[in-house]
């Protein structure tokens, strides 16, 4: 789509809107954001902490209004709000850092699932390992589907690409069907769960929540801050590469394949995860649900929490799993109600609710410093100067908000080792 | 089934090929033009207009509605064929006009409002997602997750006979009729000035409206000929499946429809026929060898891939992408 | 039971078509247990009864016919019972396997629930089983027919209807009754057609001309008809849901088929017989279920709390299990662990079967009742075996 | 009366301003050439004229009607036709068709002669009638893209940067054709970096610097000035 | 390298197996066919290290398709182009760049989201080595890349003369701006030949001025350049050489000065000299 649109009606409003709206900060976003730039380090970090602590009580506190019960058990809801959470990570890589657009993320989720299942469950004939094992194993094994799947389709461009990651979703999920070791309908019981007993009764149950969604945040925590690493380096310069330009990135000696491949076998890989953490959580894997719909779930929590951005995303994936399991008493009004959303947020905020461009390097605040120094014009300077750029002719500053270089460390992720 | 999950039986579709053929390519006719739709909007926006699903089952809705209204029920009515025809029609104009409203409801909601803001291509998706949800949701609230109750309009009698293979009138009425309506729409696109303006916008819209192409009215004439189409599908869908209509009908025909569009070349209107006709084939043949109708969609996009993989814009796309840099 | 004879020995031809003569009425035991008990029961007032289950998505009318009979049974019994107001408490899994922990667990979680009917499904009875097991909470499924569930070796997990095992063989017995000779056997890909279809290819033996498998949610079926039509066959057993066989009888009809279409308790609802048209009036059903509508008085009562509509599949099952907790409650249970205990003890009659539970939860009455199209309702034509 | 008047034009990207304060007046059968530097708004002026942006404040009037607020397309049907910058050529057309979408506006018909006149001017375009738009080379989209605007025979024809990657052989050509075609009755609104070809044949010229109008003056005036020169001319 | 003392990282120590004036790449019998049009018609010319070479001829006389040839866009159908004496043919675009050939775009294609830094980095990153696991873990390799690209980066950008919006984004900066950030970006890339496609196309003249300086400094910085333009000019004034082509066939290969006198360049380019004012 262009950025331009033609005229309309709407005359001015619209030229106004035209281009920039997607990167027009609501006023609460923008004071948020300059306040918590105002802090200093140690304060963001323990404000950090905080709301990380804040993160692993929330079934603790159980919140009145926000909790989920009577309907659903709401340590279980919690854990399936860090699942879809951790989902949304996953898929974030491929379509909101490499711009690959994948409709058929469900197809790694379910090989996790069948993986952890494989492995684990007594309806299976193969030899049984520790339900932890899976965990790395559903991953490997996601991550060989990924590349196997990459290495023939990722030549094919936009949309060319999306319906052949639907497609692989949907041979998945037929194959499982007609696959008789995937026992398709009937589906795979008592699968295994992290050791450790309390009075006997296992820590890691069906029935209790809690410890399923505090081993998951930790992964999600983990998972973040590698990401984080990811995304600041060669690896996620050259994903952001790709998706602006695909072509100019090859010419600039970007391995495009290479690295569109480790983003697909990245995403894979945390798809699987979650996919084996489901299978663990649930005790029981089968066919159902790992259909197209729930792949544009997928999708859409990436879009709805802003592609791009990490904890967003999380965030998305988080009311995604959410909205569901605290309406469940409004049948399928809700689902009619998440669509209103969708089109209501895609119009007024269509880079998502917390959509920001990530940043790219490492040192983001040796380099203010050094641009601040050097910024000072030089007599040589060209005449560009007296050109005058646009930021430098408008009212309001952006820049800072756009640049992509701020102070904070938002996931922690510097701080501890540089 | 029980013993061996794969084998092959290639007897089972030379002993019944022509049968299965003239069936897939029935089957095709209703694919093609649904994939149509997808093309257009495609052509003219660059975007999967994922709400087409819910504008199709729209226009089968109707249909239902209008057929049962007229008394149509569970058997063959027994009209004088002139009736008959005139009722058929009428039917089709009505989903045609559903389907094309709903189009273009579509279109005023879910991406009026983001081409405006300048939004970017994913937003579009998700958007026409959201509006995929609301629609089949209304109609989950309003009819409840079961089909409607089926209506016949008649009862297909054999016409003649090729190759030992029966065609029956109904094959015949939607092969003909998807086939002419997809020969109109492939001459309006090539040969008028709407056509003409479609793929100005479709390939720069700035551009085209230098041109003096009134760029919105292109957009909700290309929705709109999408609606009909869908519509027109609406109408030979029920003939053909009877106790299809309901919620998510059109989810479930849309993803094929979606598939052979893409499979023809997205955005040119002979692959979308060509990749119709392939699909509902290619789904025949592979149930048919492979013995189980579970096969149909699997061989239907592991053909999908491996077309790709040689033709990685569908069959007649052609690459702009890469003409210059 | 009421059989019809036989009609002439042709197969193909749909006037040499056996048919089967409708039941008409359905003795009630004069021991059958009723919700209202005798009316001076004495319970807490918070003691619970809860149905979990499909409430909303797709799958919601079966859990809707389910718990309306529940329902009807809790009205039935606090109306008699001034002293014992037993709450109901409705709890929603969409039928959905990888959903149903966060509503089972939240279920178990509340002690004053010491009764679950409930979950309607096999598959998410399975993933769930062992949260009740865990809670000592007992639960009679009123509708999953899967064999496997009653092998896990769980005390809490009772069947309120016979198992795919009983309903196999039924189906083969009704190809019998309708001497028909070359059968077709179409499963879908659920659990539950999978399940029947096993048990029905072994019983079939030669009759079995063809088989084909199709999947949920697909509604044109030409590969299949074609398999069915070149295998001339005068009958088809198809082992899954209305859903997809509505359309498949009706599209079997067009192409000419004249013989039998034979379904079981997925098939058996008022919403085939409207979707299959014409079509349906080739179709025999097997329901394990007991055909309420028979049932007068149950009837009524079930109208009150459904708004007007008649007893569907599963709602004698419903109104059942609720009384059989009921009755637990009555007799001044006010815990799991002795409502489990009186399940398990439990011998009663009901409307339509005996409920009396061997040592894994299978109902020792295995009633098999067939019915057919007629009209554009279903009819029952008495007990199979 | 102007044939074309651009009063008070305000233009903002978003919260950005691009251009404000700038009055252009055209008067009929007059070349009227916009020089400045890079990102001083020019692209930017033309594009609000010809309706692809909107004017946030000011107004536009054509033969003394104001069209500010007219659509994109409906001022191409008035008469006022573009050639933007970047060429906006079609790339999946053929030549012949790009140029047949030149047409679009125009009622109906399709005149052969209009074909032959721009044939005529650009001999390659009729050797390459069949191939598409998007592989020709920079400069012979440049030519297309001048073509086409000339198959609408508007009364005003906004260039901007026609020039640009063409051959210095045909730069030449191109203003020898501008001529021509003004000569013909057709108005000219022309940017330019090549002021000195340009200005030679303007008959009137503004600056514009930094979004805002600095200067306007005949052609002859402001090549003859000095801060002109230096910045523009090249010195030379 | 060279001499300049505050602007050697510019142009680091680089292994260039060629001496300075001796051929570094050579294009040999090139000819790109599309359907029935020869683009590139066997075409041959040197590059010699440390030379502006001017690349001109009339529009569609295959310029573009001469330098999408040799970076690996177009796959010619005959015909060679070897850097350092090894063959470039059917190499991928990205190996070709790394081997030591960068480009700009006739038509701008920065990474339009990202800041002007951060489109440096990507330059740069086609020298550096960690992977996923390298950044994943943060190893020392990692960090000496990052810091390397703040130093080097801002240095490319300082030298191109746009170190003051560094940190904007590539779309909102200037339309010159954009022109030397893609000129920064390839020479991060540290290009043994760097190729430019109209650097100048709508530039103003005193803009071109401060272009040509720009590429002059860029030689002096031990970088060897190809240059397509169409401002004579500016061709004029920066080229050691320049090799004509017409129909996609070379026409002439010779310094500016011959260039400028020879009859068929003036029929087939430059056309008659005349005074602009009377055009
Ligand atoms: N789409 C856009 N979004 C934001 N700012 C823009 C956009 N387009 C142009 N600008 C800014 O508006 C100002 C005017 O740009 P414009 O393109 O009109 O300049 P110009 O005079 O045509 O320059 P050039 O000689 O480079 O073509 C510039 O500062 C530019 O950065
Ligand atoms: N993909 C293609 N298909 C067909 N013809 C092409 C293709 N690419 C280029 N051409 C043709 O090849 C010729 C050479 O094009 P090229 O782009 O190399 O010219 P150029 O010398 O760069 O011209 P300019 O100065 O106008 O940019 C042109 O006539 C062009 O139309
Ligand atoms: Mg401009
Ligand atoms: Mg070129």
């Amino acid at each position: 789509m262009s950025a331009h649109s033609p005229l309309s009606s709407a005359g001015a409003k619209q030229a106004e809107a035209a281009g920039k709206l997607g990167h027009k900060r609501p006023s609460w976003y923008l004071r948020l954001k300059s306040w918590w730039n105002d802090r200093s380090r140690w304060q963001q970090w323990l404000l950090l902490l905080v709301v990380v602590i804040l993160a692993y009580l929330l079934p603790v506190i159980n919140p009145p209004l926000i909790t989920t019960e009577p309907s659903n058990d709401f340590a279980i809801s919690c854990f399936n709000m860090a699942l879809y959470g951790l989902v949304a990570l996953g898929l974030n890589v491929v379509v909101g850092q490499a711009g690959l657009l994948d409709l058929g993320y469900i197809g790694f989720f379910a090989v996790g699932a069948y993986t952890a299942s494989l492995w684990t469950s007594p309806d299976s004939p193969l030899v049984h390992i520790p339900y932890l094992w899976t965990l790395p194993l559903a991953m490997i094994v996601t991550v060989v589907f990924g590349i196997a799947l990459g290495i023939p389709t990722l030549r094919l461009r936009g949309d060319y690409l999306a319906i052949v990651t639907l497609g692989f979703g949907e041979i998945i999920r037929l194959l499982a069907t007609i696959i008789p070791v995937l026992k398709g309908n009937t589906g795979f019981q008592n699968i295994g769960r992290p050791p450790g007993e309390i009075d006997g009764s296992p820590i890691f149950s069906a029935s209790n929540g809690l410890p399923w969604y505090w081993f998951t945040v930790t992964v999600i925590v983990i998972v973040m801050i590698l990401l984080g690493n990811l995304e600041r380096s060669r690896v996620g310069r050259a994903w952001f590469a790709i998706r602006e330009d695909e072509d100019a990135a090859e010419i600039m000696g970007v391995p495009t394949f290479r690295f569109k491949l480790a983003a697909f076998g990245t995403g894979a890989a945390l798809g699987g995860l979650s996919g084996a953490l489901l299978a663990g959580q649930v005790g029981f894997v089968n066919n159902q649900k790992f259909d197209v719909p729930t792949s544009i779930l997928f999708l859409a929590a990436v879009i709805l929490g802003g592609q791009g951005n990490k904890l967003g995303v999380v965030i998305g994936g988080a009311i995604v799993a959410y909205v569901p399991l605290r309406f469940t008493a409004l049948g399928g009004w809700k689902f009619l109600i998440f669509g209103v959303v969708l089109v209501l947020l895609m119009i007024f905020r269509s880079q998502g609710l917390f959509g920001k461009k990530p940043k790219l390097l490492t040192y983001t605040a040796r380099i203010r410093r050094k641009v601040k120094h050097e910024a000072s014009p030089e007599p040589g300077d060209p005449p560009h100067e007296a050109t005058a750029s646009a930021t430098d002719r408008s009212g309001i500053d952006e820049n800072t908000d756009r640049s992509g270089i701020d102070e904070n460390t938002d996931d922690g992720d510097e701080g501890g080792r540089a | 089934m029980s013993g061996e999950w794969i084998s092959f039986d290639f007897g089972a579709l030379l002993n019944s090929f022509w049968a299965t053929t003239f069936d897939g390519l029935t089957l095709g006719a209703i694919y093609a033009l649904v994939a149509l739709g997808y093309t257009l909007v495609y052509g003219v926006l660059n975007l999967i207009n994922f709400a087409h699903s819910e504008v199709f089952i729209a226009g089968a809705f109707a249909v239902v509605f209008f057929l049962s209204s007229l008394g149509f029920g569970p058997s063959a009515p027994t009209l004088p064929l002139g009736m008959l025809i005139l009722d058929l029609v009428l039917a089709g104009i009505i989903a045609m006009v559903v389907s094309g409203g709903t189009a273009i409801i579509v279109e005023r909601v879910a991406y009026k409002p983001l081409r405006d803001r300048g939004a970017s291509r994913l937003a579009f998706l998700i958007s026409a997602i959201g509006m995929s949800f609301v629609l089949q949701y209304i109609f989950f609230e309003w009819r409840g997750p079961n089909a409607e109750p089926s209506v016949t309009m008649f009862r297909p009698k054999p016409i003649f006979e090729v190759f030992g293979a029966i065609i029956d009138s109904q094959q015949l009425t939607i092969v003909i009729a998807a086939l002419i309506m997809m020969v109109c729409v492939d001459q309006v696109v090539r040969r008028t000035k709407l056509g003409r303006g479609i793929r100005a916008v479709a390939q720069d819209p700035d551009t085209a409206t230098l041109m003096g192409v009134n760029r919105e009215r292109i957009i909700v004439a290309t929705f709109a000929i999408g609606g009909f189409l869908a519509g027109a599908a609406a109408l030979f869908y029920v003939m053909r499946v009877p106790a299809g209509v309901f919620y998510m009908g059109g989810f479930i025909l849309g993803i094929k429809a979606f598939t052979a569009a893409v499979l023809g070349g997205i955005g040119n209107v002979r692959g979308a026929l060509l990749g119709g006709l392939l699909v509902g084939l290619i789904g025949n043949y592979g149930a048919t060898i492979l013995g189980d109708s579970q096969w149909t969609d699997v061989v239907i996009f592991v053909v999908l891939i491996l077309v790709l993989m040689i033709r990685p814009n569908g069959i007649l796309g052609t690459n702009l992408g890469e003409a210059r840099v | 039971a009421n059989q019809g004879s036989s009609g002439g020995g042709g197969s193909e031809a749909s006037s040499n078509r056996v048919e089967l003569p409708v039941q008409k009425k359905l003795e009630v035991s004069p021991d059958v247990v009723k919700a209202a008990g005798d009316g001076k029961a004495k319970c807490d007032a918070k003691t619970t009864i809860a149905y979990v289950g499909a409430m909303t998505g797709p799958n919601a009318q079966l859990g809707i016919n389910i718990y309306n009979g529940s329902q009807t049974a809790i009205d039935e019994h606090n109306k008699a019972n001034p002293d014992c107001q037993v709450t109901f408490k409705k709890i929603d899994t969409e039928g959905d396997p990888a959903k149903a922990t966060g509503p089972v667990a939240q279920a178990t979680k509340e002690k004053d629930i010491i009764g679950v009917v409930g979950l309607p499904f096999s598959g998410e009875s399975k993933a769930t089983g062992g949260i009740f097991e865990d809670n000592d909470l007992v639960h009679i499924s009123p509708a999953a027919t899967n064999p496997d569930l009653s092998a896990n070796g769980w005390k809490t997990f009772f069947r309120g209807l016979g198992n795919d095992n009983v309903q196999g063989p039924a189906l083969v017995k009704l190809v019998d009754k309708l001497k028909a000779e070359k059968t077709c056997l179409i499963e879908d890909d659920s659990d539950y057609g999978m399940g029947l279809a096993k048990v029905v290819r072994e019983k079939m033996g030669d009759k079995l001309v063809c088989e084909d498998a199709v999947t949920t949610g697909q509604k044109d079926f030409a590969p299949t008809i074609q398999k069915i039509m070149d295998s001339k066959a005068d009958s088809v057993i198809y082992s899954g849901y209305f859903a997809e066989g509505a359309p498949l009888d009706n599209q079997l009809v067009n192409k000419g088929f004249e013989g039998y279409f034979i379904g079981p308790d997925g098939v058996k609802d008022t919403a085939f017989v409207k979707q299959a048209g014409d079509a349906a009036k080739n179709t025999y059903y097997t329901c394990t279920c007991v055909p309420g509508d028979l049932i007068p008085e149950f009837a009524d009562a079930f109208k009150k709390v459904s708004g007007g509509d008649a007893p569907g599949t599963y709602s004698v099952e419903g109104y059942d299990t609720m009384t059989i907790f009921l009755s637990g409650i009555d007799s001044g249970i006010t815990d799991r662990k002795k409502m489990l205990d009186y399940v398990k003890n439990y011998d009663g009659v009901g409307y339509g079967k005996t409920y009396k539970w061997d040592d894994t939860g299978e109902l020792e009455d295995k009633a098999v009742y067939g019915y057919k199209t007629e009209g554009d309702g279903i009819v029952s034509v008495g007990l199979i075996e | 009366m102007p044939l074309l008047e651009v009063k008070d034009l305000e233009v903002r990207y978003g919260r950005i301003k691009a251009v404000e304060h700038i009055d252009v007046a055209v008067e009929a059968g007059e070349v009227v050439v916009l020089i400045g530097a890079n990102g001083a708004g020019k692209t930017t002026t033309m594009r609000a004229v010809s309706g692809l942006l909107a004017a946030r404040q000011g107004s536009i009037t054509f033969k003394g009607e104001d069209v500010t607020r007219l659509k994109g397309h409906r001022r191409v049907a008035k008469g006022i036709s573009l050639v933007p910058e970047g060429r906006g050529i079609f790339p999946g057309m053929t030549v012949r068709e790009n140029l047949e979408m030149g047409t679009y506006a125009l009622k109906g018909k399709n005149p052969e002669s209009e074909y032959d006149r721009v044939f005529e001017l650009f001999p390659r375009l009729k050797e390459r009638s069949t191939q598409l738009g998007g592989t020709m080379s920079g400069g012979e989209q440049q030519m297309l893209a001048i073509g086409r605007a000339l198959m609408a025979s508007p009364e005003v024809l906004l260039l901007d940067e026609p020039s640009m990657g063409l051959a210095p052989q045909f730069i030449r050509q191109i203003f020898s054709i501008i001529r021509e075609i003004n000569s013909q009755g057709t108005t000219v609104l022309l940017v330019e970096q090549n002021a000195n070809q340009a200005l030679a044949i303007a008959d009137r010229a503004c600056v514009l610097e930094a979004g805002r109008l600095t200067k306007t003056g005949t052609g002859k005036e402001l090549l003859a000035d000095n801060t002109i020169r230096d910045v523009y001319l090249g010195g030379g | 390298m060279n001499a300049d003392a505050n602007l050697t990282e510019v142009a680091p120590e680089r292994d260039i197996a060629v001496a300075e004036g001796d051929t570094l790449v050579k294009v040999k019998d090139l000819s790109v066919v599309f359907g029935g049009l020869t683009a590139l018609d066997s075409v041959s010319f040197d590059i010699r290290r440390g030379e502006i070479l001017g690349l001109i001829g009339p529009n569609g006389a295959g310029k573009t398709t001469c330098f999408n040839a040799m970076t690996g866009v177009y796959k010619p159908s005959q015909g060679s182009v070897m850097l350092e004496g090894h063959s470039l043919l059917g190499l991928k675009k990205h190996r070709i760049t790394r081997l030591g050939l960068a480009r700009t775009f006739q038509n701008i294609r920065l990474f339009g989201e990202m800041t002007a830094l951060e489109n440096v980095a990507v330059g740069l990153d086609a020298r550096h080595k960690s992977g996923m696991i390298s950044a994943m873990l943060r190893t020392p390799r990692h960090y000496r890349e990052e810091k390397q690209i703040i130093t080097r980066g801002m240095e490319l950008l300082e030298f191109v003369g746009i170190a003051d919006r560094a940190l904007d984004r590539a779309k909102d900066l200037p339309y010159g701006y954009q022109r030397r950030l893609e000129i920064a970006r390839a020479l991060a890339t540290d290009p043994k030949l760097l190729c430019l496609d109209e650097p100048a196309a709508g530039f103003n003249p005193a803009e071109k001025e401060e272009l040509m300086e720009l590429i002059h400094t860029v030689r002096d910085e031990g970088y060897t350049i190809l240059l397509i333009e169409h401002d004579m000019k500016l061709v004029m004034g920066v080229t050691d050489r320049i090799v004509v082509l017409e129909f996609g066939k070379k026409i002439a290969d010779d310094i500016p000065s011959a260039i400028r006198e020879d009859p068929a360049v003036i029929a087939a380019y430059l056309g008659q000299e005349e005074p602009d004012a009377t055009a």
